[in-house]
């Protein structure tokens, strides 16, 4: 017992450490993670269905600033993130496949942001 | 010295779960673990709210869980500060409209950082923590 | 002899679960307990009633972070019983690989916090740092590292390629060595062994009459398995052990953790290596259903978990009962406090693995005197170490 | 055939068809309940009480008590269903019979109203909030509105 304790202790001595250096080194999250999400405008036609299929009703359709031609009633989906509990239906329901998956999730801040920035961006020009 | 910046170097959290489902409570705790270490930044788990600066509350605020989330709120020494992790402290996500809940820890006691996810990556968390600590200047 | 009462949470440094028990103690003797729950009712059964039935899948997830794969199985297998669907072989298999994985990333977290509270702070570490890699497998099969979301009504949401297959098996390899030495410290150890050994025992007859689930039950030697019983998914193809053991003190409950360990990895080797070809979901997502009723089983990492799903027809579920087997495991485990010392409550109650969230429920009083002067040690931080 | 459901038939119970397997659904009148349940404990084949489930059914006036029993030795579950009027919903209780029922009978008081006649443990406010306890409703019941 003894001896054996000995060897875990010296090999845990000369193993390099186990911790990821976060903040400086990149994070541990693959890419199947299930980050933040976000409607493309060039392909949403606004359907609202995300909307009504959200199981916690952080989707909310809002108007669009401009004229899509593609998006008829001029709506599209604004995401909570302070309810988004980012399970992913919105995307797997989506008629048009308009939403946009990354693994990204330094999303903390101090008022709970939504994806309406996001997906503005997205508007083709 | 401004007592702000002195939490700043060696911030102690408390963690309490206001009626979680254990999946942020269960990050929080990877997120103390060696593969995250945290007390790179001086960050430690407090085993009093006496002794704690930042608050970590994870969970669907319940009614019953509020009295006690502003008891130990009261309890700990100024400057405080809040951090409410997942989507259920912020707002209650998926709980949120039901009879025994609160809808968000910000209907209970001001939050200073909100961390989304269902639950959050350790690293997210972390993340919260550190953006906290460089808001303090 | 005046009685003291000692409040125990709910905000516990070593329980990060809001739990309040009122221990009743005659000099270091324990006399009798009170669990106050309650403080984690967060209405999910009225919540149910409201939403539609694809949409409860996430919402009962959520019942319990570390056991929810279980849950949504729960759900979704009770469903499937009253609509008659027909789920892929190759979703059961990959619903079964997940609640294994889950199984596994249950037990050893259990077992550490077990260390924590006994004092053993660097083996805590340990098995922390070793419970990463299956949290990422998780992460890699369903997306999430805790909660999965893996479920829809008839099949399940991501498919595994022969990539992730040979990552899975690799990975399982170091987590097998390490359970392995973890199980002979557990046996061995000097400071785990003097906690542990002989504390909180529950005789079989006990056991079956409190009506205790899962590794408590296991752990006072009724073999009493819910995968082995009354097979569901694909836990009627596989083959595995239950494992007993017959002591039925602190020890044996996380023996039983341990071994279950051991025995999940390779019922994952044997899912990967006869995994069948097909689809995963069907075609057209399931909205509605007609009338009927269910009683679903499953075997829980804590235990046996029961869902009685009533349908009156539509969209809409009419009545979903949830028992989770904390709610047996902590209210009717107040037995094994008898005698104890205060310093082996924690012990106990961790040995029964409580998961408050899946409790979210009532008082029990276990008292044996009647009190004399009951005092009140308001705080109470640095307990049990 | 099975010991336990055996004795259920002899006692006239008739079984309720369900689609899954090794589920048995006997209905039971509330003052049988308890010579039905000393009888199966009376076996000795390791019975636990799984659950009690509770449904109200509004629309009839009727609220159903579901005790889930499993049979360890047999490998089958039987459900023994009382119906109770729904404006005084009383029930003998069992946990003298079966203690791990305990738990089962302060829920389904808490949440549903349903006295358990003869278990002194009973009473409201545990799990529910005390603002929603104190106004005296059930809120598991179909007609408490959020």
């Amino acid at each position: 017992m003894g001896l054996k304790l000995l060897t875990e202790v010296l090999s845990n001595v000369f193993k390099r450490a186990s911790t990821i250096e976060y903040p400086k080194q990149p994070s541990l999250a693959l890419k199947e993670h299930r980050g933040q999400q976000y409607a493309d405008l060039s392909k949403c036609v606004g359907c609202s269905l995300c909307a009504v299929e959200c199981p916690s009703n952080a989707i909310t359709m809002a108007s669009l600033p401009v004229k899509l031609k593609h998006n008829p009633r001029s709506i599209y989906p604004v995401i909570d993130y302070g309810k988004c509990i980012f399970c992913y239906r919105c995307v797997d329901v989506c008629p048009v496949k308009a939403y946009v998956i990354t693994n990204y999730f330094e999303i903390a801040s101090d008022r709970p942001g939504n994806s309406s920035e996001l997906s503005l961006n997205t508007i083709p020009k | 010295m401004n007592k702000v910046k002195l939490i700043k170097y060696s911030p102690w959290l408390l963690h309490f779960n206001t009626g979680a489902c254990n999946g942020c409570d269960i990050e929080v705790l990877a997120a103390l673990t060696p593969y995250y270490d945290p007390e790179r930044f001086g960050v430690k788990l407090a085993p009093n709210p006496r002794h704690a600066d930042v608050m970590v509350v994870t969970g669907a605020v319940t009614k019953k869980a509020a009295e006690r989330l502003k008891r130990l709120y009261d309890q700990m020494p100024p400057p405080k500060f809040v951090i409410a992790v997942g989507a259920c402290a912020i707002s209650g996500g998926i709980f949120s409209g039901s009879y025994a809940v609160l809808n968000g820890a910000d209907k209970a006691v001001p939050v200073d950082m909100y961390v989304p996810g269902c639950p959050p990556r350790p690293e997210a968390i972390l993340y919260g923590v550190v953006k906290l600590l460089s808001k303090l200047g | 002899m005046s009685l003291i009462e000692i409040p125990v949470g709910p905000q516990h440094p070593a329980l990060h679960e809001p739990i309040l028990l009122r221990v009743r103690a005659d000099g270091e003797r324990v006399v009798g307990i009170q669990v106050v729950t309650g403080y984690n009712h967060r209405g999910v059964e009225k919540l149910g009633e409201r939403s539609t039935w694809s949409k409860d899948v996430f919402l009962y997830s959520r019942i319990c972070g570390i056991c929810n794969t279980v849950h949504a199985q729960t759900y979704t297998q009770g469903v499937e019983a009253i609509g008659g669907i027909e789920v892929p072989p190759r979703a059961q298999y990959l619903r079964t690989l997940v609640m294994e994985l889950e199984r596994i990333h249950s037990h050893i977290l259990i077992c550490a916090v077990m260390a924590e509270v006994v004092g053993f702070d660097s083996l805590f570490m340990l098995m922390m740092r070793d419970r990463e890699p299956v949290m990422m497998l998780k992460e890699l099969v369903t997306g999430n590292r805790v909660i999965a979301d893996y479920y829809v009504l008839g099949g399940v949401r991501r498919d595994l390629d022969e990539v992730k297959k040979d990552k899975i098996l690799k990975v399982l390899e170091g987590v097998e060595a390490r359970v392995k030495y973890y199980k002979k410290i557990f046996m061995e150890d000097y400071t785990i062994t003097k906690r542990l050994l002989g504390v909180g025992v529950i005789k079989p007859s006990e056991a079956v009459a409190y009506s205790l689930v899962g590794p408590t039950l296991r752990g006072s030697g009724v073999k009493s398995d819910v995968r082995a019983d009354d097979p569901y998914a694909a836990y009627g193809e596989i083959p595995f052990n239950v494992v007993t053991y017959s002591d039925g003190d602190s020890l044996s409950r996380m023996l039983v953790r341990l071994d279950e360990t051991l025995e999940s990895i390779e019922m994952i080797r044997y899912i990967i290596k006869h995994l069948p070809e097909g689809p995963i979901a069907p075609k057209t997502p399931i909205r509605t259903l007609h009338e009927g009723e269910a009683f679903s089983r499953v075997e829980a990492p804590r235990g046996e978990l029961i869902y009685h799903i009533v349908s009156k027809g539509g969209d809409k579920p009419y009545r979903v009962k949830v028992r989770t087997p904390s709610f047996n495991n902590i209210i009717n485990g107040v037995i094994a406090y008898r005698d104890a010392r205060i310093a082996d409550v924690p012990v106990i109650l961790t040995s029964f693995d409580p998961c408050i969230s899946c409790t979210e429920r009532i008082l029990v009083i276990d008292e044996r005197n009647g009190s004399t002067k009951v005092l009140s040690l308001k705080d109470l931080s640095r307990w049990g170490k | 055939m099975s010991k336990a459901v055996e004795f259920l038939r002899s006692l006239g119970l008739t079984c309720k068809e369900v689609k899954q397997a090794r589920r048995y659904v006997f209905e039971v009148s509330p003052d049988k309940l308890r010579v039905v349940v000393t009888g199966l404990i009376k076996l000795n084949l390791n019975i636990y009480s799984s659950t009690i489930s509770v449904v109200d059914y509004i629309n009839e006036g009727v609220i159903e008590v579901n005790y889930c029993l499993w049979v360890i030795d047999e490998k089958l579950m039987i459900v023994l269903r009382v119906r109770v009027p729904r404006d005084s919903p009383k029930v003998p209780t069992i946990h003298d019979i079966i203690p791990g029922a305990l738990n089962g009978e302060l829920e389904a008081y808490d949440l549903f109203g349903v006295v358990f006649e003869g278990n002194d443990k009973l009473r409201r406010g545990f799990l529910v909030p005390l603002d929603i306890a104190n106004q005296g409703v059930f809120p598991l019941r179909k007609d408490f509105k959020v």
